[in-house]
């Protein structure tokens, strides 16, 4: 599979840049050079490479360069922990809906398309309402629309694996449904599922990041680089550096995860090859 | 197809109601109430008992969600808590203003991705795919909040051309329309290229050429008309998407439209204008998807029948 | 501490290059700041200041122009229209309504609807002579009945008037014939003219409003007495009106128009990103603005088809304890998180300058303020380490005050609107410093404000008023527990000295109890005073007769006329 | 050379395949398609070009349209001559005027051939206005006749329905008459009938030759399936890995085929004696990325010699049977055993 995606220079470049980002969030509370909450009022708004700073400072003096970094470790968070979880129950309702069908499905797939009739960001504006800013209610949203997503892709891959002869031979040989599923179907089921879930950590992300900038998701003085944005708006004609470092930032890492999204659709499924 | 338009029908029907339901009971259980709004934030305890009771937010949830339903039955739809205007005034405003935002960047996406997407496809590899590609690239990750902050501080702030926000005359509508656009125009290219490769590799693509039909027809009158079925069953999506992800782009540029004016009602706390909004949000995000299914069949003629 | 250049020295010469001041006042306040004199008359003869003098002498001798529609932006949202019961009275305000009285570039009272006013013996009965021929918008004659239904109802615990604590003196108010106004008080009042002249107070017909009913009025119908008639209300984006042409004109001494408006019409826009404004006004979108973002200030004042005013502002941002949470209770405690407070660094690096540190309850730009409330409230964290080990709380090893196992983290509530964020960070990083835990939470305003009702350990709050030691009282009498005295601060001592100055005969005795106030306050800390933002206001060379005033936190809009 | 001087060729001749090569050239390898075909055929003349998939028959005849799968298709040898000019050296654009007006191609997919948007008739228009500039009504009553004349029922109303409401048979007619609405000289037919179920295969052979008769022009029948030529054709060539390994009028053919490829070929043909065992070639055909130094058929053949493995065979006439050609080192007696 490695070889396959560095078979395309973009899609390699995209999971280089991924890795590194990524790794680079993880490790902020061990790589970032100050706390990224720590002020120094009278050394604010320094340019990039100031000394002591590499990325400079914001309004309140605050080292940007670890509030990038913290940043980011939040954009991951946020994006692969939802997907994960929402991919998590997704599938598991999209494979009992395909597998079983009849009612079980035409349940599962009413529900599914209840939630997916729902406007993403009504779904947030409301959790924000009930629950106050902050991720839970950010996350709780992404959530609670994505899942459906999942569970979509996944039970019509199941409807269609179900047809295949070794699922029917192994049904014929008796085994009960549980170990073909996760034996039989599942394997084959997971590639589409995995490719829809790249796109949809770069999107949780962009979300996030939107949410944060308009002052209806992570609170201060917690670092989002879409809150970063937000703030460093109102100086963007002092210091024009604090809104366009984040915003780079965000770009590369979406962009490297849709390049890599690409790349493991080539791969898995290739029906749907761009090229 | 008739039994189609039935079952959504009913579908809308069950979702709009599970809406309703949970805006009621989500605006109501979240702190605060719209009295912070109405009276002065130093108003005495007094004041404040007397306006709620007014309002009648001293019943329990579900009483009032009863009162509510009953209103709307006798046809009293409400009005706003704080401005008074009535609900239908306020979501033709701000619903208008929003279908003439998400219609302008749709239009402004479709008029550049359509052909982008078939140069793309047509001159495979050539320099002009691999461009038009890496700005799909480019279009999908850039935050459209971050890149109106660009446009801003370029148009507005430096070249002094258009207003930075607000609404009115079009030049208040170009910059968040563009913006807006930028994310879809991304997606249709990628897919139209996509699509139109699929189809140029089709058996009637071949039997046309073997008519001697001119290339340029085979392209524009066959090929690019059957690669744009997926973009329609697409179209559903970005609309209900654009309305909705709107919010964003509306909040940057305070283009008062319907999700910029959903957040503004629901901080206020005024009740009858958020759930006005949400639930227009959600019948059009709704009805964007039914209409996308049934161009769908207006299109494709094997769809039509049955 | 205070020198040439500084934020308050900048204010002072704005205001005299404005005409807001005589030169003698001048004199006195920059005195006041420790200038010496012969610094002072230099100033006085700085060419820059005589220029814009005479500048701003020339526009307002050339002939005004009819017509037009003023464009002016706002950094806060606009309310109902309502005075008795706003949630805050907007510029509208000035344009929509009139007051019995009101204060002129001198801070001085001058007759507005009332053309004379007079004082019993005994202090306790108010006379007030109102001006024939003033009517409402609707045609319905302005009398002092008119009046005397308005202050009356204001009275009633139930109107939801902020103003009820200002007005608990009053017993009664009158009107014994049709230009004459009675108002009847429970004890000599010297704040009177105070109360009466704030947007609150202003006049609005009753008939009109009782029909529509309290809650409704000012929602699609207005009927005061202002040279404008109400046209719209979008909260959120604008508010406009037009000339009412019947305006049977103004009797204001300092108003040169005696007669109906200059302007077609008047549009505030609501612009609540801080960066935009300046924008707004630079992309010819705005004729005024109030409220640039301070780090854009600067840049406006390069420019050179713009007049900047920058004024001192009848406010003041702090932060409030909650006596009933911690030990705020306890004095010492809140000193100290008084003394970690960097407010010098907070004014320099947050507002770039464009305000000044608060160490007394009341603005330093307000006339009544007094200076020795600066003895306190100085920024030192050593002080604040003193203060909290004799409390009894020690750092434990997370470098946390402690005391009997209970750690002293507590919540600071802020509204999310981006500077009241900032602040707040500023905040919980000085209090970090001292060993003090902050848990900042930011929410809505609607959020925000029933938390404060119910209680919450901290907060933060900007008030802004006419005559701030009045909104002081408001915010602070025990007897205003829970709402608004947030803070549920219990001090005898300010307590009496708010009786004192609610009791005040002459203007003398108001300005000791005033001064006695502050002192209390400074030392007591109901709140915590942080800072008062500068109140600077933006208007295009094409804009005449624009005369905001600090005191009437809104300039009137006779005089306003714009050049083509 | 040798192939070229014996390609017949005359004033009756219609077209000529001369050395014609075909390269299809992929990322990585290069599959040798078709190799120095050379084949003419006459006037209202049907030949019948036979073998299995792949051994180069549909890429022979898409080779004469100009319509190789761009971008890996290409000639690379020999020429196509039409009339008096080569094919293969024609711009794009004046192959197009050839196309669908003198040399008309139907194709093995009824199902998928059609633009599925567009109705039969507009599609049929759409040949004729590709190439003569009628009005849209004249042009509608010839394809109305056109439709008439491949005896599909009620034309006009046929001719307002969309590909999707037709049976795979009234499709192939419709794709017929499509590609004879001009009245082509010559028609590439490439297993017209494959895709189909027997009974109408039959019909559409029959049209085929109905309409041959009356247009008086010539068919190129491509099909793997010898039965369906032996019922139509005048000759047949037998195709292998890319090359002509047998040629002979029909008759002939099938009494004394030499190849022992065309003779196994001719053994799998289902016979009312012969349905129990039905003789099958053993084997698979061979890959045409790397040409064989010797006979491609070796691998395969049951009468396989030294020399076939390290010599590669001509086509050689057979003396006394006029246009009868094969190549073989070791050609074997045919007994229908």
């Amino acid at each position: 599979m490695w070889r396959r995606l560095a078979a395309n220079r973009l899609v390699l470049l995209g999971t280089v840049i991924t890795v590194v980002i990524v790794t680079l969030g993880i490790l902020a509370p061990w790589i970032s050079p100050d706390d990224y909450a720590k002020q120094d009022l009278l050394s604010s708004l320094e340019p990039p490479l100031s000394k002591g700073h590499l990325l400079g400072t914001d309004q309140l003096g605050r080292d940007t360069l670890s509030r990038i970094l913290h940043g980011i470790r939040l954009s991951i968070f946020v994006g692969f922990v939802i997907t994960a979880i929402s991919l998590f129950f997704g599938g598991l309702l999209g494979l009992a809906a395909g597998y079983y069908r009849g009612k079980v499905d035409t349940a599962i797939s009413a529900v599914i398309d209840i939630f997916w009739g729902f406007p993403l960001i009504l779904v947030a504006v409301l959790l924000v309402g009930a629950l106050g800013p902050g991720l839970l209610a950010l996350m709780l949203a992404v959530g609670l629309i994505n899942w459906a997503g999942f569970a979509r892709v996944m039970r019509g891959e199941v409807l269609a694996l179900r047809e295949r002869e070794f699922v029917e031979a192994a049904r014929a040989l008796g085994i009960n449904d549980l170990r073909i599923m996760w034996r039989h179907v599942l394997p084959h089921a997971v590639p589409a599922t995995l490719v829809l879930g790249s796109y949809y950590v770069a999107l949780a992300i962009i979300f996030e990041a939107g949410f944060s900038f308009i002052g209806m998701g992570v609170q201060p003085p917690n670092p989002s680089l879409g809150q970063m944005i937000g703030e460093a708006r109102n100086y963007m004609l002092v210091d024009s550096w604090l809104m366009t470092i984040p915003g780079v930032t965000i770009a590369v890492l979406v962009i490297a995860l849709n390049l890599l999204g690409d790349g493991l659709r080539d791969i898995f499924d290739p029906r749907l090859k761009d090229n | 197809m008739i039994g189609f338009i039935l079952k959504r029908l009913l579908y809308t029907i069950v979702v709009m109601f599970i809406a309703s339901v949970a805006i009621f009971y989500a605006l109501r259980v979240a702190p605060g109430d719209p009295v912070n709004a109405i009276l002065n934030p130093t108003a005495m305890e007094q004041a404040r008992a007397a306006l709620r009771a007014r309002l009648g937010l001293d019943l329990p949830i579900w009483e009032q969600y009863f009162v509510y339903v009953k209103h709307i039955f006798q046809g009293d739809t409400g009005e706003s808590l704080l401005t008074g205007k009535t609900i239908p005034h306020v979501l033709a405003t701000y619903g208008l203003r929003s279908l003439v935002l998400a219609g302008t960047a749709l239009l402004i996406a479709y008029a550049i991705a359509i052909p982008l997407g078939v140069l793309a496809a047509v001159r495979r590899n050539s320099i002009w795919d691999q461009a038009a590609m890496f700005f799909a690239n480019l279009g999908m990750g850039i935050p459209s909040f971050w890149l109106a902050l660009l446009l801003i501080l370029l148009f507005g702030a430096t070249l002094h051309w258009l207003p930075i926000e607000g609404s009115g005359d079009l030049r208040h509508l170009i910059l968040p329309a563009s913006v807006l656009s930028v994310e879809s125009l991304a997606v249709t290219m990628r897919l139209m290229r996509s699509s139109m490769l699929e189809q140029l590799g089709q058996d009637y693509v071949r039997t046309l050429r073997a008519k001697g039909v001119r290339g340029r027809r085979i392209i524009w009158v066959h090929v690019v008309r059957n690669a744009l079925i997926p973009i329609i069953s697409l179209t559903g999506l970005r609309i209900g998407w654009l309305i909705g992800y709107a919010v964003i782009v509306e909040t940057v540029f305070r283009w008062p439209g319907l999700g910029y004016e959903l957040v503004d009602s629901v901080i206020r706390r005024d009740y009858p204008v958020a759930q006005g909004l949400s639930l227009l949000l959600t019948l059009a995000v709704l009805s964007a998807n039914f209409l996308a299914n049934m161009a769908y069949a207006v299109v494709d003629p094997r769809l039509r029948k049955g | 501490m205070t020198s040439q250049g500084s934020p308050e020295f900048e204010n002072l010469v704005g205001a005299l290059e404005q005409n807001l001041i005589s030169r003698r006042q001048f004199v006195s306040r920059a005195a006041a700041l420790g200038l010496s004199l012969p610094a002072i008359s230099g100033i006085l003869a700085s060419p820059g200041v005589a220029a814009r003098s005479r500048r701003t002498g020339r526009a307002a001798a050339s002939a005004p122009r009819v017509g037009g529609t003023l464009r002016e932006g706002y950094d806060l949202d606009f309310s109902r229209m309502d005075p008795i019961n706003t949630s805050w009275y907007d510029p509208g305000f000035f344009a929509l309504y009139e007051a019995l009285i009101t204060l002129d570039p001198k801070a001085k009272f001058v007759p507005q609807l009332a053309q004379s006013w007079s004082v019993s013996a005994d202090g306790k009965t108010w006379t007030f002579k109102i001006r024939k021929g003033a009517k409402f918008q609707s045609g319905a004659p302005l009398t002092a009945a008119s009046i005397a239904a308005v202050y009356n109802a204001i009275v009633n615990p139930k109107s939801g008037s902020p103003q009820i604590a200002m007005w608990a003196p009053v017993i009664k108010s009158v009107a014994t014939g049709p230009t004459t106004l009675q108002i009847h008080l429970k004890h000599p009042y010297a704040n009177l003219p105070n109360v009466v002249a704030t947007g609150y107070s202003r006049i609005v017909n009753m008939a009109v409003r009782s029909k529509l009913g309290a809650t409704d009025y000012g929602k699609k119908v207005i009927d005061g007495s202002g040279p404008f008639r109400f046209v719209d209300w979008v909260p959120g984006d604008h508010v406009s009106v037009k000339r009412w042409d019947a305006y049977p004109g103004s009797i204001t001494p300092f108003f040169k128009n005696k007669g109906k408006a200059y302007l077609d019409g008047i549009n505030w826009r609501y612009i609540q990103e801080a960066a935009s404004r300046a924008l707004a006004i630079e992309n010819g979108e705005l004729d005024a603005l109030h409220g640039p973002a301070p780090q854009d200030i600067g840049r406006l004042k390069g420019n050179s088809n713009m007049v900047v005013t920058q004024l001192g502002e009848e406010s003041v941002w702090f932060m409030g304890l909650n006596f009933d949470r911690m030990e705020f209770g306890d004095v010492r405690v809140r000193q100290a998180v008084s003394h970690a407070i960097d407010r010098d660094a907070i004014v320099k690096k947050l507002v770039f300058g464009y305000g000044t540190p608060a160490f007394g309850p009341l603005p330093t730009s307000d006339p009544t303020y007094y200076k020795n409330v600066e003895q306190f409230n100085q920024f030192d964290p050593a002080k604040s380490k003193a203060l909290m080990s004799a409390a009894g709380w020690t750092a434990g090893s997370d470098g946390i005050l402690a005391k009997g196992g209970n750690k002293f983290s507590f919540e600071l509530a802020v509204t999310n609107e981006s500077f009241s964020t900032q602040l707040a960070s500023v905040l919980q990083a000085a209090l970090k410093d001292i060993g003090m835990d902050v848990k900042v939470n930011a929410y809505d305003r609607a959020t925000h404000f029933s938390k404060l009702g119910s209680g919450v350990d901290s907060f933060t709050f900007k008030y802004l008023w006419p005559n701030p030691y009045d909104v002081y009282i408001v915010l602070t009498a025990s007897s205003a527990i829970p709402i608004p005295n947030w803070e549920h601060a219990k001090i005898p001592a300010l307590d009496a000295a708010h009786a004192k100055f609610q009791s005040a005969r002459t203007p003398a005795q108001l300005l000791a109890a005033s001064r006695n106030g502050q002192m209390v306050g400074a030392e007591q800390l109901p709140f915590v005073p942080i800072f008062t933002p500068s109140n600077v206001w933006v208007n295009t060379k094409k804009v005449h007769g624009y005369l905001p005033l600090p005191w009437n936190l809104y300039p009137y809009y006779n005089d306003v006329w714009l050049e083509t | 050379m040798t192939s070229r001087d014996r390609a017949e060729s005359g004033p009756d001749s219609l077209i000529d395949l001369r050395g014609l090569s075909v390269e299809l050239r992929m990322r990585k390898r290069t599959v040798h398609a078709v190799n120095a075909v050379s084949l003419s055929l006459a006037k209202e003349e049907t030949l019948g070009l036979v073998g299995e998939s792949g051994s180069g028959k549909t890429m022979t005849a898409l080779a004469i349209m100009g319509l190789l799968p761009a971008p890996f298709g290409k000639v690379v040898a020999g020429e196509v001559i039409f009339d008096g000019k080569d094919l293969t050296a024609l711009s794009d654009s004046e192959l197009r005027k050839i196309r669908g007006n003198q040399i008309s191609m139907v194709f093995q997919e009824p199902m998928t051939s059609l633009d599925p948007l567009f109705t039969i008739g507009s599609q049929i228009v759409e040949a004729i206005r590709a190439h003569r500039d009628l009005g849209r009504q004249e042009a509608k009553e010839l394809a109305v006749s056109m439709l008439e004349r491949v005896h599909i029922p009620s034309p006009r109303q046929r001719f307002d329905s969309y590909p999707h409401e037709l049976s795979g048979g009234m499709r192939q007619r419709a794709m017929i008459a499509t590609a004879l609405i001009l009245q082509p000289e010559l028609l590439l037919a490439d297993e017209p009938t494959t895709a189909l179920d027997v009974t109408v295969q039959a019909q559409i052979l029959d049209l085929i030759a109905e309409l041959k008769s009356e247009l008086r022009m010539g068919v190129l029948l491509i099909t793997h399936n010898l039965a369906v030529v032996r019922e139509v054709a005048n000759r047949v060539a037998v195709m292998y890995a890319g090359e002509i390994v047998e040629i002979a009028p029909t008759e002939r053919l099938f009494e004394d085929p030499r190849h022992p490829y065309t003779q196994g070929l001719i053994l799998s043909i289902p016979t009312s004696r012969r349905v129990s065992h039905l003789h099958v070639i053993p084997g698979r055909p061979p890959d045409l990325t790397r040409l064989a130094t010797g006979c491609p058929f070796a691998p395969r053949c049951p009468y396989v010699t030294n020399r076939c493995e390290s010599e590669h065979p001509r086509l050689e006439p057979v003396s006394g049977a006029d246009g009868h050609s094969f190549r073989c080192w070791n050609p074997q007696a045919f007994s229908r055993a």
